[in-house]
C-alpha cells in the first residue's frame, strides 16, 4: 500500500481520473428530497414539471431523506420548522448538499424585520451550498442554481484542502 | 380470548410527500383504521397580522399575496375591496372587469394545481404534469401583464399597477380555445377512471349540517349540496353582469359530499370560470386603470369586513382603521384554516390511504392556514 | 332577511336583564356590544331562534385596543397597564341571508370569556388562535393550547402591541 | 448444451457451474436492470410531455451508471435502533429472490441456465423469498411507515400468488409439462401455435381454448403486476402514503439492491408470461436461419425474440405505472379474492374439460 499514500498529496493520474469519475457521477444524479415549504415549493414543482424539466439533469424527487443527496429548502423556514429541517438534514446520507431557494430561506426575505416567528436565513441551522435569490425565484433561476451546485461538485477534491473553484 | 390490541400513533410529519406543505397530522391508528386525527399547524406562521400593523395600506398588498400563494390575485382582490370601501372610492369600470378576469384566471390556475396534486396523491402522476402544463400558459398571461409568475402585487388600492398588455386578449382567447380539449382529456384520464372513482367515491362524506356548523365554505360546501357562492350571494365588483351557474355536488359516483364530488365541483368550476372570462373579455370597456389611485391613503376611523370567493372558499379581511396611514388591525378569515378543522370529523373510520385522499380533496394551502 | 333594528328589538325583549349597547350608527358595520359573561347564552339564542337562525359563524377576531397607560418596566421597554381587549363575532344566517356583528370588551390584564365552540364548532381554532396570539383564555374550551406558535413558546403572546422579541429560541438567534 | 460445452473447455465441473450461474447475472440481468431504469425514466418523461434524462451522456444514456456509482459512494446509514442482522440481510434476500428466478428462464434453445423439468414450480417457490426479504426490511428498519409497507406487501403478494398458480396449473394441465424449456419448444412454427391461440395441435380443442387462454393471460398478467409491486398495486412503497414503504430507511448500496431487484423481478415476471403464452423464444414467422440454412443463426434470433417480448411486457408495465392511480389495500384484496381467484378457478375447470374432449 506504500504507493497509494505516498502519491496522495499531489495529483497524479490515478487520483484525478477516479476523482473526476466520482465527481461526475455525484453531480449527474442529484436526488432531491421531495420537500417544499411555501410559495417557492410551487415554483420547484413547476421546475420539475414538463416545461422546465428537472429530470433532464438527473434530479428526481425522492420521498425519503435516506435516499437523497440534495435538499432544496424552498420557502420560509419558521422557528417551529427549523428544528425539523435540521433533523431532516442530519438524516441524509453523507455526500449531501443544500440549495437555499428564495429570499425567505436565504435571509428571512420580506419577513426579516417584523417576522417574530421566522428564522432569518436557513444557514443559521444547516450549512448551505448554493443560494438562489428571488421571491419566488423563476424556474430558470433554480436550474441555474442547480448548475452552480454541479460546478461546485465537479471541482470537489479529497486531496486539495482549499478547493478553490476555478 | 380477546387479543389485546394497542393503538399506534402515526406521525404524518411536516415533511411528507402529500401533506401539501408543512402540515403535521397525528393519526391514531387501530391496525390501519383511523380512530383520531389531530392536525398540528403553525409550521409556516409568517406573522402576517403583525406586518399589517407596521406597514402602510399599500405596503400590505405584497404580504397578502404570500398568504394563499396559489391564488394571489384573489387575496389582493379581497383586501383592496375592503380598503376601497373604507375610503369610499369608486373604481372605473375597466379596472373592475380586469380584476374579474384576473381572479377567474387565478381560479383556474389554482384548481389545476389542486386537481393535479390530488391525482398525484392517489397515485396517478401523469395528470399532475398535464395540469402543470396548462397552468404554465396561465402564468405566461400573468407574466406579460404584471411581470411576476406567482406573487403579483398587481391589484392596487383604487386601480391596477399596469394596464393590460396589447395582445393579452388574443393570448387569453388562444388559451381558452386550447384549454377546453385539455379539460376533456383530463376528465378521461382522471375523473372517469375506475380506480380513481373507487378511491374517492364514498370516502370522507361531509353532511351539510356539519359543513355549515364547521363554517366550511367554497367547493367543499358546494360539494355537500348547498348552492352558496359569494360571487352570486354577496355580489362584489361586477360579478352581477355575467351569467354563470354554480356547480353543486350531486353524488354522481357515490353519495353527495364525498371526495369525488369535491373534486368534480372544482372541475366544473373551471368550466364556469372560462365562461366568465369569455364574457368579461367581450364587454371589456376602455379607460385608464390608474386614474382613481389616491395619492395619500388615510381612511376614516372604523372597521369593515370584506369577503371574496377564493378558489378554496370565503376569504375575509376584517380591517380596523384608526385614521392613520397604516391599519390598526387586520384579521384574515382564511378558508383553508377553517376547512382544515373538519379533518378529524371526515377521517374517522377510514384507512391511512383515505386520509391522503380526503386531505387532497379538502385542498389546503399552508401559507393561508398559518398566515 | 332581518334588518339590524329588528334583530336589536328581538334581542332586547328576549333578554331584558342583559344590558346591551346598540351601535347602528357605526358607518360600515353596525354592531351590538354584549357583556362578556353572557356571550354564550346570547349566541345560543341567536343560533337556535328560528327567525334569526344564525347557523354559521364567519369570523372571530381578537383586537388589542392598547388604551391603558404606558409604564417603563425594569428592562427599559414599555409595558401597557390596564386598558381593554375586544373580540368581534361575525355571524351569518345562510337561510335568511342576514349578517350580524357582536363585540365583547374584556379587561386587558387577564382577558377571559366563555367559549362559543359548543355553539359553532368553527370557533374552536379561531379561539385557540386568539389565545395563542393575544393571551385571551376561553373558559370550557375543548383543548385550549397554542396553535400557531411553538408549544414551548414562553415569551408571551406575539400580537400584543407591547410584545418584545426574544433574543434566542432553542439556540437560534431570532432578531435579524 | 452450454454446460457440456463449458465442461470440455474448462475440464472441471465447478468452474463450468459457476460460469453458468454467473453468466446470466452479469451478462444480461445487471445490464438489463440498468437499461430498464433508464427506460422507465425516458418512458415516464415522454408520456408526460418532457424529455427525461438528457444531460448525462448522449440523451441520458449514462444516467443509470451515474446513479449506481453515486449510490456506491453514499454513506450506508444503519440507525442505532435498527435490527442490524435483518436490516443487512433483507436487501440481499430480495436481490437473490428475484435473480434466482433467472436460472431457469430459457433465453434461447441453447442459452438457458438449467433445463430442470420443474421450471415454473421453482420460479413460484423462489419469488416467495422476495416477500421474506420485504418483511425483514419492514421490520428491521424500526420505522412505522416501513412496518405498514411490509405488512401490506406480505398480504398483497400472498393473495396474488393464488391466481398466478391457478393459471399456471391450467397451462401445465393442458401441456402436461412444467419445464419452461419444453413449453417453449412446443410452441414452434408460426405464432398460430402459441398457447394464447390454443397451442400447437390443430383440432377442435384449439379453437375452443382461445377465449379461455386469453382470460388466463389477463389474470396472470394482473397478478404478476401485483407480485412485483407495480402500479396500480404498488401499495408497499406507495410514495404518497407510506413515504417510500419498506425501503424508507435504506440508503446507498442497499437501496440500490432493492432498486435493481425490482427491475429484475419485472423482467423475470414478463419473461414467464411470454414463455407460457407467447411462445418464449419462438419467432412468430419462422426463422431467417432456416431460410438461409445457417444453423448457428437460429439461437441468436431466438435470443432476440425473447428479449423483444420481455421488454415489450416490461414496457406495458411501465405504461400502466404512469397512467393508472393506485388501489387501496382493501380494494386490492377484494380484487384478488372476489374477482381474480373465482374467475381463475372457472377458467381452470373449463380448460380441464376441453382438454378431456
Amino acid at each position: 500500500m506504500g504507493l497509494l499514500d505516498k502519491e496522495f498529496s499531489e495529483n497524479n493520474i490515478l487520483i484525478t481520473t477516479t476523482e473526476n469519475l466520482f465527481n461526475w457521477a455525484r453531480l449527474s444524479s442529484l436526488w432531491q428530497v421531495g420537500f417544499g415549504l411555501a410559495c417557492c415549493a410551487i415554483e420547484m414543482m413547476a421546475t420539475s414539471a414538463s416545461h422546465y424539466d428537472f429530470d433532464r439533469f438527473g434530479v428526481i424527487p425522492r420521498p425519503s431523506p435516506r435516499q437523497s443527496d440534495v435538499i432544496i429548502v424552498s420557502g420560509t423556514v419558521t422557528l417551529k420548522m427549523a428544528l425539523r429541517v435540521k433533523r431532516l438534514y442530519e438524516q441524509m446520507p453523507d455526500p449531501k448538499y443544500v440549495i437555499s431557494m428564495g429570499s425567505c430561506s436565504n435571509c428571512g426575505g420580506p419577513y426579516w424585520e417584523h417576522g417574530y416567528h421566522v428564522l432569518k436565513g436557513v444557514d443559521r441551522v444547516i450549512p448551505v451550498d448554493v443560494y438562489v435569490p428571488g421571491c419566488p425565484p423563476r424556474p430558470e433561476a433554480l436550474l441555474e442554481g442547480l448548475l452552480k451546485l454541479q460546478e461546485k461538485i465537479r471541482y470537489e477534491s479529497i486531496t486539495k484542502k482549499n478547493n478553490e473553484i476555478v | 380470548m380477546s387479543v389485546k390490541t394497542e393503538e399506534m400513533v402515526l406521525n404524518m410529519g411536516p415533511q411528507h410527500p402529500s401533506t401539501h406543505g408543512v402540515l403535521r397530522l397525528e393519526l391514531t391508528l387501530d391496525g390501519e383504521i383511523i380512530t383520531k386525527v389531530v392536525p398540528h399547524i403553525g409550521y409556516l406562521h409568517r406573522c402576517f397580522e403583525k406586518h399589517c400593523e407596521v406597514m402602510t395600506y399599500p405596503q400590505v398588498i405584497p404580504y397578502t399575496d404570500r398568504m394563499d400563494y396559489l391564488a394571489a390575485m384573489g387575496n389582493e382582490f379581497g383586501y383592496v375591496i375592503g380598503v376601497e370601501k373604507l375610503l369610499g372610492i369608486q373604481v372605473p369600470e375597466r379596472v373592475e372587469y380586469i380584476r374579474v378576469i384576473m381572479a377567474e384566471l387565478q381560479r383556474i390556475a389554482s384548481h389545476l394545481v389542486a386537481i393535479g396534486t390530488y391525482g398525484a396523491d392517489i397515485g396517478a402522476f401523469t395528470p399532475f404534469l398535464y395540469c402543470f402544463r396548462d397552468r404554465e400558459r396561465i402564468l405566461n398571461l400573468f407574466e406579460i401583464t404584471c411581470g411576476a409568475r406567482l406573487l403579483y402585487n398587481y391589484i392596487w388600492i383604487g386601480g391596477l399597477s399596469h394596464d393590460l398588455h396589447p395582445d393579452f386578449i388574443r393570448l387569453t382567447k388562444e388559451f381558452i380555445r386550447e384549454f377546453k380539449p385539455n379539460l376533456k382529456e383530463l376528465n378521461n384520464i382522471l375523473t372517469y377512471n375506475k380506480i380513481f372513482i373507487d378511491r374517492t367515491a364514498n370516502v370522507g362524506i361531509l353532511p351539510l349540517e356539519t359543513a355549515i356548523n364547521f363554517g366550511i365554505t367554497g367547493p367543499m360546501l358546494r360539494a355537500s349540496g348547498l348552492r352558496w357562492d359569494l360571487r352570486k350571494d354577496d355580489t362584489y365588483s361586477v360579478y352581477n353582469k355575467f351569467d354563470f351557474e354554480i356547480p353543486v355536488g350531486k353524488g354522481k359516483m357515490g353519495t353527495v359530499g364525498d371526495s369525488w364530488d369535491r373534486y368534480y365541483v372544482r372541475v366544473l368550476e373551471m368550466e364556469e370560470s372560462i365562461k366568465i372570462i369569455e364574457q368579461a373579455i367581450a364587454q371589456l370597456p376602455d379607460g385608464d386603470v390608474t386614474s382613481a389611485i389616491p395619492k395619500k391613503i388615510k381612511p376614516p376611523v372604523g372597521h369593515i369586513y370584506s369577503r371574496v370567493e377564493n378558489p378554496r372558499g370565503e376569504l375575509g379581511y376584517f380591517i380596523i382603521s384608526d385614521g392613520s396611514t397604516s391599519p390598526f388591525r387586520v384579521k384574515v378569515r382564511a378558508p383553508s384554516f377553517v376547512n382544515l378543522q373538519i379533518m378529524d370529523e371526515l377521517c374517522r373510520g377510514h384507512l391511512v390511504a383515505d386520509v391522503i385522499a380526503i386531505l387532497g380533496s379538502v385542498d389546503i394551502v399552508l401559507g393561508e392556514v398559518d398566515r | 332577511m332581518k334588518s339590524f333594528e329588528e334583530i336589536s328589538e328581538l334581542l332586547k325583549n328576549n333578554f331584558s336583564d342583559i344590558h346591551f349597547e346598540f351601535h347602528p350608527e357605526a358607518k360600515f358595520e353596525p354592531y351590538i356590544l354584549v357583556p362578556a359573561n353572557k356571550i354564550d347564552t346570547v349566541c345560543l339564542f341567536l343560533r337556535d331562534n328560528n327567525e334569526l337562525y344564525f347557523d354559521s359563524l364567519i369570523n372571530l377576531s381578537a383586537v388589542d385596543d392598547f388604551n391603558g397607560n404606558k409604564i417603563k418596566d425594569d428592562k427599559g421597554n414599555e409595558i401597557m397597564q390596564g386598558g381593554t381587549m375586544s373580540i368581534y363575532y361575525h355571524m351569518e344566517s345562510i337561510k335568511f341571508r342576514h349578517k350580524l356583528l357582536i363585540k365583547v370588551i374584556l379587561d386587558r390584564d387577564n382577558p377571559s370569556v366563555n367559549s362559543v365552540t359548543s355553539i359553532w364548532n368553527c370557533a374552536n381554532w379561531h379561539e385557540r388562535e386568539a389565545f395563542d396570539l393575544f393571551g385571551i383564555n376561553f373558559n370550557n374550551h375543548p383543548d385550549l393550547r397554542r396553535i400557531l406558535m411553538p408549544y414551548d413558546w414562553e415569551f408571551g403572546h406575539p400580537l400584543r402591541k407591547d410584545y418584545q422579541n426574544p433574543e434566542f429560541y432553542q439556540g437560534m438567534k431570532v432578531p435579524y | 448444451m452450454m454446460y457440456d460445452f463449458l465442461y470440455e473447455l474448462t475440464g472441471s465441473s465447478i468452474i463450468a457451474g459457476t460460469i453458468i450461474a454467473l453468466l446470466p447475472l452479469f451478462a444480461f440481468i445487471l445490464p438489463f436492470a440498468l437499461f430498464a431504469v433508464l427506460l422507465e425514466r425516458k418512458v415516464a418523461g415522454h408520456m408526460q410531455d418532457r424529455l427525461g434524462p438528457m444531460r448525462v451522456g448522449y440523451h441520458g444514456i449514462l444516467q443509470t451508471i451515474a446513479d449506481i456509482i453515486k449510490l456506491i459512494q453514499k454513506e450506508d446509514i444503519i440507525a442505532r435502533e435498527n435490527d442490524k442482522l435483518f436490516f443487512n440481510i433483507a436487501p440481499v434476500l430480495t436481490f437473490v429472490g428475484s435473480y434466482a428466478a433467472f436460472a431457469v428462464i430459457p433465453f434461447s434453445s441453447i442459452f438457458l441456465g438449467a433445463k430442470i423439468d420443474l421450471g415454473i414450480f421453482y420460479i413460484i417457490a423462489v419469488t416467495g423469498l422476495v416477500v421474506a426479504g420485504i418483511l425483514m426490511a419492514g421490520w428491521a428498519s424500526n420505522n412505522k411507515y416501513s412496518l405498514l409497507g411490509a405488512m401490506r406487501s406480505a398480504s398483497q403478494i400472498i393473495s396474488y400468488e393464488i391466481p398466478t398458480i391457478l393459471v399456471v396449473l391450467s397451462i401445465v394441465m393442458m401441456t402436461g409439462t412444467m419445464s419452461l424449456f419444453d413449453l417453449s419448444e412446443n410452441q414452434t412454427g408460426s405464432f398460430w401455435n402459441w398457447y394464447i391461440f390454443g397451442g400447437p395441435s390443430i383440432s377442435i380443442q384449439k379453437f375452443l381454448l382461445i377465449p379461455f387462454m386469453f382470460i388466463g393471460f389477463i389474470i396472470i398478467y394482473i397478478s404478476t403486476l401485483a407480485e412485483v409491486n407495480r402500479t396500480p398495486f404498488d401499495i408497499p412503497e406507495a410514495e404518497s402514503e407510506l413515504v417510500s414503504g419498506y425501503h424508507t430507511e435504506y440508503s446507498g448500496m442497499k437501496f440500490a439492491m432493492f432498486f435493481l431487484a425490482e427491475y429484475a423481478n419485472m423482467f423475470a415476471v414478463s419473461a414467464i408470461v411470454a414463455t407460457m403464452f407467447f411462445g418464449g423464444y419462438q419467432s412468430p414467422f419462422g426463422y431467417l436461419g432456416n431460410s438461409l440454412n445457417l444453423v448457428w443463426l437460429i439461437p441468436i434470433e431466438q435470443f432476440f425474440w425473447f428479449i423483444f417480448k420481455g421488454i415489450f411486457f416490461v414496457f406495458v408495465q411501465m405504461w400502466l405505472r404512469w397512467t393508472l392511480p393506485r388501489l387501496r389495500v382493501d380494494q386490492l384484496m377484494a380484487a384478488s379474492w372476489k374477482y381474480l381467484i373465482p374467475i381463475a378457478f372457472v377458467n381452470l375447470l373449463i380448460i380441464g374439460f376441453i382438454t378431456l374432449i
